[in-house]
């Protein structure tokens, strides 16, 4: 039960492109990965220069998210976690548009209402990201079932954590989704743990993927920093899905090389020799040797992709920085889809303070998780 | 028209709703072939089946988190919990979820679903088939907590809840479900949300209350009258958002204010509407704010009658402060 | 996977009594089975007369309970759920204190607060029965885990239907029981109903021991009408715990041969043969010819049994319709361990308003389900 | 004596507690080895290990379940939930069961337990680290609520809600938590709980708050003071059962009354308080009875400062009932 899906090392060896990918495929997938760990890394300064209040990197993961959403079309839902941003770097979403969340500011998709690395991206079918854990797995498996209602083919993807597993929420999305058969793929990414906690305190299940025996579905192990195998196993799943055989659980196994989010500090938990270890298996750096070998990377191309990457970024964060937060009275906007007449009143005694008594200050707070 | 107990009238919505809109779907434990175990979905799953009413597994947690996901989706989930003392299982997908997808997302996705659920005591079910919970979800931002009295509202407010577009809390007084008939429209029409119904008019006190306890003040007002006080009784219908309009003219008339509750005591919604209107009619007030509820203790079995305010506590209260100078 | 342990037929054609079990272990089992099929029906027959509430019947599931409960001795603890009073009656709990909680009354234990079948039965190590299904998988975990801290040697039981699966509490209380190894046994009693909702409708899962594979612990199938293959599985699941090689899960298959409760018809909406076929079954018929098989079994030892219980039964029914309600102010007792300035005020109401305006009148109200 | 922080209050009551009783044990996710996220438990693991200090796996339903049946099995479980806002998965175990398993079994299954979690704004947390949600636990009987404001109370209620036999919402507003230092006793000692706290003795207005709004109500107090409006600032403490004699005796003093809660208006702790002086104080109050408080939204990130009461708003509001007539 504990061997694990892999592709990279064979398709290294392999003559012809694994898996039907083309080159263009495969330059897209390394690229949305540079660019992530970009994104994480300009993140955790920015976080530490004061300038964004929080963030959570998902340095390590990069195969894991790619490789599985180069598998899923546009048209796919997906419920992502906080840590899963690459997949709306993979889908395009401008840079600008993340930074403006980060920041909270005036032109942010979701108002300067969520803490960083909880998007909404509707236009990219990405589902507005919460905090509590787990909570959207069931909701996932709800749209795989008003897909079927609607008698449409497309396919609902929910990420979450190996921590995530323990929620009820697990239980009672991968259980609906059993019985009704619904076209979601549960990938959950084993990256060793929830904030503190190992994933072996986590379960007494010897893997995550076995799981899915409680609940009639195939689990699925998989190499999470083989970018290839993960996306074998999405694509497969999603075909499952098409085809009517129900959901798929894919264990992507992989490590959570940075800190839980900026406030938090493994070294008080975590053995360095581990750290080492799970460094050497680096997906960048193990899908650029792949690449190096199919002639398809060179220290050029990487040096350019990164320097467009960071150009690109700087100027969104710079834009992002330069707009103003959000008008006072959007705070009462969008709890409703009209506003009721107590929070017109209450709308007004704000307004009416700050005439009255001038701007209300900001002071400010620190995040410590 | 025809006539119906509140339980057809729910059924009767259901019915409509769904011949209506195809967005429409249903979901939740024993509500397929058995029909609810109130009968309140006899009928829609030999007409509809499985794919739009669905026998869910056991548990509340997935009701509502999938019923979310089909909202966020583009349907019109009416999720059912069996007996409103087990929503708690899938609590957090009401309070963190339903009532603040819209919100959360700047408005990228709301959340529209009806969560109907019997509530209330009545049916000698002891504490856990008795509760009301009310309170928990009106104070809750973003969520609209409805609960009608009469077959006609609950017809009315059911479908006005399923056409639009915030997460409702559909609260059925179980002990009302069959407790008379009345003509409700036949086919498709709303009851506005968010407005009270005068059910008495008066002039000496004013008695909000809402849900099974209508019923006990009609009777209450009535034997007040007979002693020769006029009550005027209000049905506040939806707790969240409310009618705080209604109640304020009504007190500023009568200076006199009872507030009839089935819940505990402590933060019922009774507490909200006192401080409502020490508040903001604080000058109109000639005598105490008067809170007639249930205790502060769980509802009991054998002695459930004298847990639940009946039409002689309410009597008294509306005589104290009637008589008060 | 979906076979099951069995036991009765081999043993009906062996030469010894299995198991190490007496002819005294086996009469005693024999007895309890019996005592709770006449329990239930006089439960029901008080129902339908208006005498009590309401019950829930256990009819065909005596041999689950009766049997694993043989294997657990008093200092077990045990959370039962509202379907498990076999488990009183076995324990030697007084027909008296049983039918004084259906009616309620004064001398109930639980001073008339819970609805029938909800016992609290502190001196018999059975813990207060709840109405929402499955809270007492994870409390058992718990218990079990105070067990671990005292360095007790001891085993804690927690039964639930295969509706209970479903829900968080059952995934919760596993999860913990496996990560923490704490003796624990969980009796997911397969009736094959959750109220209307067949099993196959609860869970894509082909069996429902098998969803301990994704907590590490064992999961043993075994036919729940056979009484000593339900025995067997039980002691082996205690002696695991005691053995500190921790919690296990027991699915025990059976019927429920009569309704959900006295409120409910299963006509509306199961199968006809369905019943016929598992009415063959009957697990206390199957262990008579067993018995009879033994020469442990006579018509008129039946008899005498029978008329033995029922004139027990008769007495208790009597004394405890006799006995006189709680009184009012009972209602404000035990919220907490002292009254609260509140509660006193409360109370006070209450009888004020029956000294001035009488006694509150009871309207009844029926219970649908 | 030594100075102490709130956290570090909490920390030493923690401590304190598991020396004194081997009945106590923590239980909770990240509480071991890392020592909370918040350090509140800092130390604890290394001298108890895992028989004592759990770190568990992530499920509040799986923390307050299994601290339940620790609890009825006679331990004293101090289970952590990481933040308030994260309790929703766990709320059934406490609302349900953990409230009602005295009272439902006659009194034969006391369930001790203390349910620590950080609660309310003050850290930029967004909508789910920022939530103050203590009317869902008032509103709940059988449970006891605590919030201290200061690191002497923070230590002595929590001594004070391990040792008695109910269970216990103990809310640490983390606003508060290294807010400033004060001098505890070492050691053992209680505050007991139900009683509130005189912050401030007045006779013009009385201003009734608790958690993290109670400095907001001191810097509001002192600028009304200069401008020669004199408040009595109580600090409630225990919220549920709670020190309505204290409340009322000042308000009858003042006739003045003004309520100051981080939590969203309606039906916030505040409307319980409005609603008792209503009815028991009707004949005193001279003023409108005025609530400051969080907006009836979820909790903004960016604009939390607007959200939450400051101490302008509280003035605004002192000022407005002064000067009523
Ligand atoms: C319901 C809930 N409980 C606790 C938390 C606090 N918390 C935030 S992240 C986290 C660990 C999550 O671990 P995992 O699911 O493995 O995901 P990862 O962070 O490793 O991606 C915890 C406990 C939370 N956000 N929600
Ligand atoms: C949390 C919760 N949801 C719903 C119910 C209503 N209900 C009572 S019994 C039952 C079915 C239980 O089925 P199962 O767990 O298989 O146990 P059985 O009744 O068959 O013994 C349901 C849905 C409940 N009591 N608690
Ligand atoms: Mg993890
Ligand atoms: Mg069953």
């Amino acid at each position: 039960m504990t061997e694990m899906l892999q592709v990279l090392d064979a398709a290294t060896k392999a003559q012809k492109l694994p898996l039907g990918l083309t080159a263009d495929d495969l330059r897209a997938m390394y690229r949305a990965m540079v660019a992530t760990r970009a994104f994480d890394q300009r993140c955790m300064n920015l976080q530490r220069q004061g300038r964004i209040g929080f963030c959570v990197p998902s340095i390590g993961q990069e195969a894991s998210q790619v490789g599985a959403s180069y598998a899923a079309p546009l048209e796919d839902w997906v419920y992502p976690s906080y840590r899963t941003h690459s997949i709306a770097i993979l889908r395009g979403v401008p840079w600008k548009t993340l930074f403006d969340q980060l920041y909270g500011n005036g032109t942010d998709v979701v108002k300067g209402r969520q803490m960083p690395n909880h998007f909404s991206l509707r236009a990219w079918n990405l589902v507005s990201v919460s905090s509590p854990i787990g909570t959207q797995i069931s909701q996932a498996a709800g749209t795989a079932r008003a897909i079927q209602v609607r008698g449409e083919k497309r396919v609902v993807w929910t990420w979450f954590g190996d921590g995530g597993t323990s929620e009820g929420e697990f239980h009672a999305g991968l259980n609906f989704a059993g019985v009704w058969k619904s076209p979601c793929v549960f990938m959950c990414e084993n990256n060793h743990w929830a904030i503190s906690v190992p994933c072996e305190r986590q379960t007494a299940s010897e893997t995550f993927a076995q799981k899915a025996v409680a609940y009639g579905m195939p689990g699925v192990r998989v190499d999470g920093n083989d970018v290839l195998a993960v996306y074998q196993a999405a694509k497969e799943a999603r075909e499952r899905a098409l085809r009517g055989d129900g959901p798929t659980l894919i264990e992507s196994v992989t490590f959570r090389l940075g800190p839980h989010s900026s406030s938090d500090d493994p070294k008080r938990y975590q053995a360095p020799e581990l750290l080492e270890t799970w460094k050497k298996r680096d997906p960048i750096a193990r899908f650029q040797a792949f690449l190096e070998k199919k002639k398809l990377w060179t220290p050029a191309w990487d040096k350019q992709l990164s320097d467009e990457i960071a150009a690109e970024i700087g100027k969104a964060v710079d834009a992002a920085e330069q707009t103003p937060p959000p008008a006072v009275e959007t705070l009462f906007d969008d709890v409703y889809a009209t506003l009721p007449p107590h929070l017109v009143e209450q709308r007004q005694a704000v307004l009416d303070q700050i005439r009255t008594s001038g701007a209300i200050q900001d002071t400010g707070g620190k995040f410590p998780l | 028209m025809p006539e119906m107990t509140m339980l057809q009238a729910v059924n009767d919505a259901l019915h409509v709703a769904m011949a209506k809109d195809d967005r429409v779907v249903l979901l939740g434990e024993d509500i397929g072939k058995k029909g609810g175990v109130f009968g309140a979905t006899a009928g829609l799953w030999d007409k509809y089946g499985d794919l739009r009413v669905m026998d869910t597994p056991l548990s509340e947690n997935g009701i509502l988190g999938t019923a979310v996901g089909m909202g966020l989706y583009g349907l019109r989930p009416v999720p059912e919990i069996q007996f409103l003392d087990f929503i708690y299982p899938g609590f957090d997908q009401i309070v963190s979820e339903m009532a603040k997808f819209r919100y959360r997302s700047g408005g990228e996705y709301p959340c529209p679903c009806v969560v109907r659920s019997p509530s209330g005591g009545g049916i000698k079910g002891g504490h856990y088939h008795s509760q009301s919970a009310e309170s928990y979800f009106i104070h809750t931002p973003g969520l609209r907590v409805v609960m009608p009295s009469t077959p006609r509202d609950a017809k009315g407010m059911l479908l006005a809840s399923i056409f639009q577009d915030d997460p409702v809390i559909f609260l059925e007084p179980k002990a009302l479900y069959r407790h008379g008939k009345q003509e409700v429209e036949s086919g498709y029409f709303e009851v506005e949300l968010g407005k009270a119904r005068v059910v008495r008019a008066g002039d000496g006190v004013t008695v909000v209350t809402w849900g099974a306890m209508v019923p006990v003040c009609e009777a209450a007002a009535e034997k007040a009258a007979e002693k020769g006080v006029s009550v005027e009784l209000l049905d506040l219908r939806s707790l969240l958002p409310w009618d705080a309009d209604a109640v304020l003219a009504s007190v500023r008339k009568t200076g006199r204010l009872v507030l009839v509750q089935e819940a505990p005591r402590t933060l019922g919604f009774a507490s909200e509407i006192a401080a409502t209107a020490a508040e903001k009619a604080i000058d109109s007030l000639r005598a105490p704010v008067a809170r007639v509820s249930g205790f502060d203790t769980p509802f009991p079995y054998t002695l459930e009658h004298v847990y639940k305010p009946d039409a002689q506590r309410v009597l008294n209260a509306i005589e104290f402060v009637a008589k008060y100078d």
